[in-house]
C-alpha cells in the first residue's frame, strides 16, 4: 500500500558511472518489494512539474521499524539534475512503494540482466532472493565502461559472477548484453538459470526476453514508460500488449513476465 | 465554528467546492487509501465513452515548464464495464461522483446522458466537449455556441441528472459559448479543459506524443484559465467550475475571486494525491480565519479596475 | 565550413533566424554592453505608437509557474521621439531593425506604416494586432479573420517596407486568421503574442497588474505557440516567425521543425540578456554538428503521424 | 556597466530577523556603488522564472582585482525562499550592477532610516561614506524586535548611533521608523543631518520623504518595484511621478532624490 512521505535526504553520493545514490533518512514507512518503485520529487517550485518514478535500489529495515530507502540514479535531464544537486538534510516527497515488484526465482539459480542504469532494482532483488544455495549472476551492459555504476557494494552475494558487457569494447564483453546473455546461454548450458530478471530500456528487454523466450527460461522484465502518477489514474505510462490490451505499468507492472507482453508463447 | 463550504450545482449539493478533475483521479479507487473522499466535495471520473477505447500509443505524456502535455487518447472502460465494475465502488464513496463522458455526435451524447445519468450511484453528468486528445473527441463542439448548444439541448433532454458542460479554451470569446451552453439548460460550465499543445522531439524530429499534438495542463496555464473564469462568470449566472493549474487553496481561492463556485484539482493529483483533500482543508482554514461564513463572500468578489 | 543560417522575410536578409522580440529590448541601445548585435539577426523595437504613451499604472507584471504576467500597457516614446532620439542608434547596429507598431483604427495603421516604413534605417515593420493590455491595443483585429485582413491591407498599400503582422493567440484556428493575413499581403506572420491571463492578489481581492488583465509570456506558454506555428504553417506559404517562450537554441529548433522560418527571444532577454546570442550560436553549432546547411532541411520538417 | 557573470556561492549565513546573507565567492567584477542592485538568479529551472533584485549589501575589493559580493534578504516568496535553501558552492547568475545608487552627503552628518530589510544596501553606504570626522547614524524599522536583522557586523562606523523602532513596542521606540525619525529631527536640532538615506517599502518612503521636506534636508529614497529586466527594457519598474512623468526605477534608481518622485519643492 503505497503512502506519500516527506523523507529527509541523508545523502548525495557519487555512484560511479556518472550516476548517483540517494541515501533516505530512515523513517517510518512501509518495506518494499525488490522491484517496487517510488514517485520522488524534491523542493523545488513547479518546474519540473511531475515526481520522477525510480526503482527502491536498497532498502534496510531497523529494529526501531524504520525503512531507510536508496535510489541510485543516473543523470539524464531536469529532474535528475536537480536530484543531484539537492543538499543532504533537504526533503524529498517519495510516494510509494508502487507496482508490482519481482518474484523469488523458482529454482537455485538466477541471473540478473542490466542495460545501463537497469542496474537499480538489482541490488534489492539480491538482498531478498540471496541464498547460500542460489548461484545469482549479474551480466550489466552499457555504452562503454566509463558508463558503468559501481557494484561492489552488492557484489558479494553474486555467487554465479558479474560479467560486463560495453558496445565499444572497452571492458569485458564487446556487444550489447543481450549479446551477451545470449553467448553465456549457449556457454552455460550445464547452468541454465531457472530464471532472467532484465531492466533496461525497452528495445533491449525485448531482445532478452526473445532470447530467454528460445533458451525456454522463464524471464522477468522491469518495463518503463514516462510517468504521470504512478497510480494507474493518468494512463500515461500504458502500453499495448501482443493481444492489442492495454498493460498499465504502474499498477500492473514495472515487473512482470516478459510472455504477457511479448508472446503467448509459454516458457514452461 | 466551521464555515459552511456547501454549493449547488442543479439539484446536487456538494459539501465543499473541490472536485478532482476527469482524467486526473481514475476511477477514485485508486487513490483510496490516500485520499479521505469524506473530505472533498467530489471526484469526477475518467471520461466515459459508448465504447471502450484502449486510447493512443505511446508516449502519450511529455512535461513542460510547469506544465504536461498528455495525449491519453480517452483511454477508457466503457459505459457497461463502468457500471459493471466500477460503479459499485464508486456508490459508497461519501462524495459526490460526477461521470465526465463524451461521444462523437449529439445523439451520441444524449444517449450516453440518458444512460449514465439513470445509473444509480451517478449524482451529475459533465459533458467533455473539448477534448483535444482524440480525433472525434467533441472539440468541434466547444469552440461553437451553437454546436456548443446542441449538445447541451440534447444531453438536457435526455436527463434529469445534473448536467455540467465543460468548455474549450481555445477560444475568443468563451464568454458566447457559456451563455449559449446556459441557455441551453446547463447546470453549471466547466472552464475550461487542457489548452491544445504540442512539444517535437529535435533528435527524431517527431512530435513528442504518438498522436502529434496533446492538452497543456497544470500551473502553466492557470492565469490563462482564471481570465476564462472571470469572462465565464460575466457572461452568466450558472456556476462556474474552474479548471486549469489549481494547486493550493490560494489558487482555490484565487479561482472563486475570479468568479468559480467550485475548483477541480487535476493534474496536481500526480504531484501530490493529496492535493485535493489539502486545498479543501485550506480553504476551510481560510474562510474561518477571514470570517467567511458563505462562499457567496468569495465568489466573483474580485475588484476589477 | 558555417552553416548559411540567413532567412529572407520580403526583401529583408536576416543574418540568421533570431530576432528580439518586441518589449522584451527596449531599442536595444539598453542591451549594447550585453549583446553583440552582429550575432542575431535583427531587434524588434518596443511597439511605437502615433502619440507617446505612459502606460498603466504599477503593478504592471506578475510572474506565475513558469510564465511572467504583464500589462505595461505600451508605454512608448511615440513616433516622433522614436525617430528623434532613438533611430541615429539602431542605424549604426548591424542587424536588421524591425519596427513594431500599434494603432487604433486601419487607418492608423496605415498612417504609422507610411510614416515608419519611410524612415532610412527601419528594415521591416512588425503590426501588432494583438496586445491585450490596452483598452485600444488592436486585439480586435487579431481575432478576426476580415478585421485583420482589413488592417494588412491598409498598412501594405502603405508602404514597401517589409510587412509582419502579428497575431493573437487566442483564437480557435489561426490558420484562417493567417491565411487571410497573408493573401492580404503580409510578407510574414508572427505567432504569436502574449496570452490573455489574468491573476488576483487574494488578500486585497484585487488583480495582481493595475489593468486588471495582462498578457502570459514565457516558457509556461511555449508548447501552445509551438502547436499554434503549427497550424499557421499548414495554412500558408509565407513565412512564420514564432514568438512565445523560446529559451534556448533547442527551443528555436523545435519552433523550426514546427513550421517557423524564424524565432523569436521574448521574455527569456530578462532572465538571461545574452539568451538571442546563445539561441544563435547554439542553432549554428547545431546545424554545422548536424550536416544542415540551409534552414530549409529544418522548416516545417517535424514528421507528424 | 553591467555585467552577466556566474559566480559561486561562498557562503548562506542566518543574518539574523529572518533574514540571510548570501556571500559569493571573489569573482572579476566590476565594483559597484552602494544603493545598486543585481537581478539575481539561483542555478534552478524556469520556476521562479525571473532573477530577483537585491542590493548589493556589501562588497570587498581584493589586490588582485576581484570583488566579493554580499547581498541580506529577506525570505518573503518563492524566489528568496529557494535563494535560502541555495548550498554553499551552487552557482548564482548575477547581473549587475544596476541603475543609480547613493550619493555622497553633503555634509558632516548622515542618518539612515531602514524600513525592515530596507537596510541591506547601507553596510556598502556605510562602507563608503564613513570619515573620522562624520557622524553616522542608522534608525531601524521593523514590525516586532523579532523581524530586524542584525547589524553589529557593521555598526562600528556608526559614530552617531542606532536607534530601533517598533510597531508593537517590543524593542526601542514604540511606532514607526518615520514616527522615529520625526521625534528625532525635533529632539536633534543642533545635529540636523546634512542629508537622509531612506529604504523601505514605498508608503514608508513616501512618509519618510514628506519629513524631510518638511524639516528642509535632503532625502534620498531607493525605489522598489517589481522588477523583471533590471535594464530598463521591459517596463515593468516604471512609476509616475508627481510631474505625470514616467520614472525607470531601474534605470533612473533605485535610489533617487525624493523630491524627483513626490514634491516639486527643493528642500534646498
Ligand atoms: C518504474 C520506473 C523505474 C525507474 N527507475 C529508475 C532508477 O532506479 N534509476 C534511474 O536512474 N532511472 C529510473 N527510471 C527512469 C527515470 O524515471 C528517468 O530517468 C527520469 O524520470 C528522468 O527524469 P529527468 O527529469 O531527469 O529527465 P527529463 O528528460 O528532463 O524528463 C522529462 C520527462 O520525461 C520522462 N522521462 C524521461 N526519460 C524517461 C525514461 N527513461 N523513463 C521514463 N520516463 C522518462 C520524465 O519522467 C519526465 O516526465 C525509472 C523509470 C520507471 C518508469
Ligand atoms: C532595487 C531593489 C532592490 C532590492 N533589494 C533587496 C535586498 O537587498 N534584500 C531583500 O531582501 N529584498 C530586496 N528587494 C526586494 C526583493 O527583490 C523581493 O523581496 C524579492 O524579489 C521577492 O522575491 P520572492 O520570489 O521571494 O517573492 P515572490 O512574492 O514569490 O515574488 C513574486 C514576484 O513579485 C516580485 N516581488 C515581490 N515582492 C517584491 C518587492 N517587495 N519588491 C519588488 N518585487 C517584488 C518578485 O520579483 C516576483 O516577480 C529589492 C527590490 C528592488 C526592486
Ligand atoms: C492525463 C489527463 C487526462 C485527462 N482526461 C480527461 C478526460 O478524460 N475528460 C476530460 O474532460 N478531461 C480530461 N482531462 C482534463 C482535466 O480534467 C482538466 O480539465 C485539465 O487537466 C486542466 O486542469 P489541471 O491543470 O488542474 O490539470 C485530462 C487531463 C489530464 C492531465
Ligand atoms: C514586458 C513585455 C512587453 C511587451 N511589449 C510588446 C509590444 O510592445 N508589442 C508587441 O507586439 N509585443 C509585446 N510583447 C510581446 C512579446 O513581443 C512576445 O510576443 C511575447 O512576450 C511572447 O514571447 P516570449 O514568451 O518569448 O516572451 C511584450 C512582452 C512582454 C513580456
Ligand atoms: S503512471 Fe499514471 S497510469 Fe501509470
Ligand atoms: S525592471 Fe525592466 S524596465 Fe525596470
Amino acid at each position: 500500500m503505497p503512502t506519500l512521505n516527506r523523507i529527509r535526504l541523508e545523502a548525495v553520493e557519487d555512484a560511479g558511472g556518472g550516476c548517483l545514490r540517494l541515501v533516505c533518512a530512515p523513517a517510518s514507512l512501509i518495506a518494499p518489494m525488490p522491484g517496487q518503485f517510488y514517485m520522488v520529487r524534491g523542493p523545488w517550485e513547479a518546474d519540473p512539474l511531475l515526481p520522477r518514478p525510480f526503482s527502491i535500489a536498497r532498502f534496510r529495515s531497523f529494529k526501531n521499524g524504520q525503512i531507510q530507502l536508496e535510489f541510485l540514479l543516473r543523470i539524464i535531464g531536469r529532474g535528475t539534475r536537480l536530484l543531484g544537486t539537492a543538499r543532504a538534510g533537504s526533503e524529498l516527497d517519495v510516494l510509494g512503494p508502487l507496482g508490482i515488484g519481482f518474484e523469488q526465482p523458482p529454482g537455485d539459480s538466477a541471473w540478473m540482466v542490466a542495460g545501463g542504469i537497469g542496474i537499480a532494482p538489482f541490488p534489492a532483488l539480491i538482498d531478498a532472493i540471496a541464498t547460500p544455495k542460489r548461484k545469482l549472476s549479474l551480466l550489466v551492459g552499457a555504452r562503454t565502461e566509463a558508463e558503468i555504476p559501481g557494484f561492489n557494494d552488492f557484489a558479494a552475494n553474486l555467487t554465479g559472477g558479474v560479467e560486463i558487457a560495453t558496445d565499444d569494447g572497452s571492458a569485458g564483453f564487446a556487444g550489447t548484453v543481450v549479446d551477451l546473455l545470449a553467448s553465456r546461454l549457449d556457454r552455460a548450458s550445464d547452468q541454465t538459470p531457472s530464471q532472467v530478471y532484465v531492466c533496461g530500456p525497452h528495445a533491449m528487454m525485448e531482445a532478452a526476453a526473445a532470447v530467454c523466450m528460445d533458451a525456454g527460461i522463464p524471464c522477468s522484465v522491469s518495463l518503463e514508460a514516462p510517468m504521470g502518477c504512478g497510480m494507474g489514474t493518468c494512463r500515461g505510462c500504458v502500453i499495448r500488449t501482443f493481444r492489442n490490451t492495454n498493460f498499465t505499468i504502474c499498477t500492473e507492472g514495472p515487473v512482470t513476465d516478459a510472455n504477457v507482453i511479448w508472446s503467448e508463447q509459454n516458457s514452461q | 465554528m466551521t464555515a459552511d463550504l456547501s454549493v449547488r450545482i442543479g439539484d446536487l449539493t456538494l459539501r465543499n467546492p473541490i472536485l478532482t478533475a476527469s482524467g486526473t483521479f481514475g476511477y477514485a479507487a485508486e487513490y483510496e487509501t490516500m485520499v479521505d473522499f469524506n473530505k472533498i466535495g467530489g471526484i469526477i471520473t475518467k471520461g466515459i465513452s459508448p465504447e471502450p477505447r484502449l486510447g493512443n500509443p505511446q508516449p502519450r505524456i511529455w512535461e513542460t515548464e510547469s506544465g504536461l502535455i498528455n495525449a491519453i487518447g480517452l483511454d477508457n472502460v466503457g459505459v457497461e464495464d463502468f457500471e459493471q465494475s466500477k460503479l459499485d465502488y464508486l456508490r459508497k464513496i461519501e462524495c459526490a461522483v460526477i461521470v465526465n463522458f463524451f461521444a462523437e455526435t449529439a445523439e451520441g451524447y444524449a444517449k450516453l446522458a440518458r444512460t449514465l445519468g439513470a445509473m444509480a450511484g451517478v449524482d451529475a453528468l459533465e459533458a467533455n466537449i473539448s477534448c483535444p486528445n482524440v480525433k472525434a473527441g467533441g472539440r468541434e463542439f466547444g469552440v461553437d455556441p451553437v454546436a456548443a448548444a446542441e449538445v447541451t439541448i440534447a444531453s438536457r433532454e435526455a436527463t434529469n441528472c445534473p448536467l455540467i458542460v465543460k468548455l474549450s479554451p481555445d477560444v475568443s470569446n468563451i464568454g458566447d459559448i457559456a451563455s449559449a451552453v446556459a441557455d441551453a439548460g446547463a447546470d453549471a460550465i466547466t472552464v475550461a479543459n487542457s489548452m491544445p499543445a504540442m512539444a517535437i522531439d529535435i533528435e527524431s524530429r517527431r512530435p513528442r506524443l504518438s498522436f502529434g499534438r496533446g492538452g497543456l495542463t497544470g500551473p502553466a496555464i492557470r492565469p490563462i484559465v482564471t481570465r476564462l473564469v472571470y469572462e465565464s462568470a460575466q457572461a452568466t449566472d450558472i456556476p462556474i467550475i474552474a479548471s486549469g493549474g489549481a494547486s493550493t487553496w490560494r489558487d482555490v481561492v484565487e479561482f472563486m475571486l475570479a468568479g468559480a463556485s467550485v475548483v477541480q484539482a487535476g493534474t496536481i493529483n500526480f504531484v501530490n494525491p493529496r492535493a485535493s483533500v489539502e486545498m479543501a482543508e485550506g480553504l476551510e482554514t481560510y474562510c474561518r480565519q477571514s470570517g467567511i461564513n458563505s462562499l457567496t463572500q468569495l465568489i466573483g468578489a474580485v475588484d476589477m479596475p
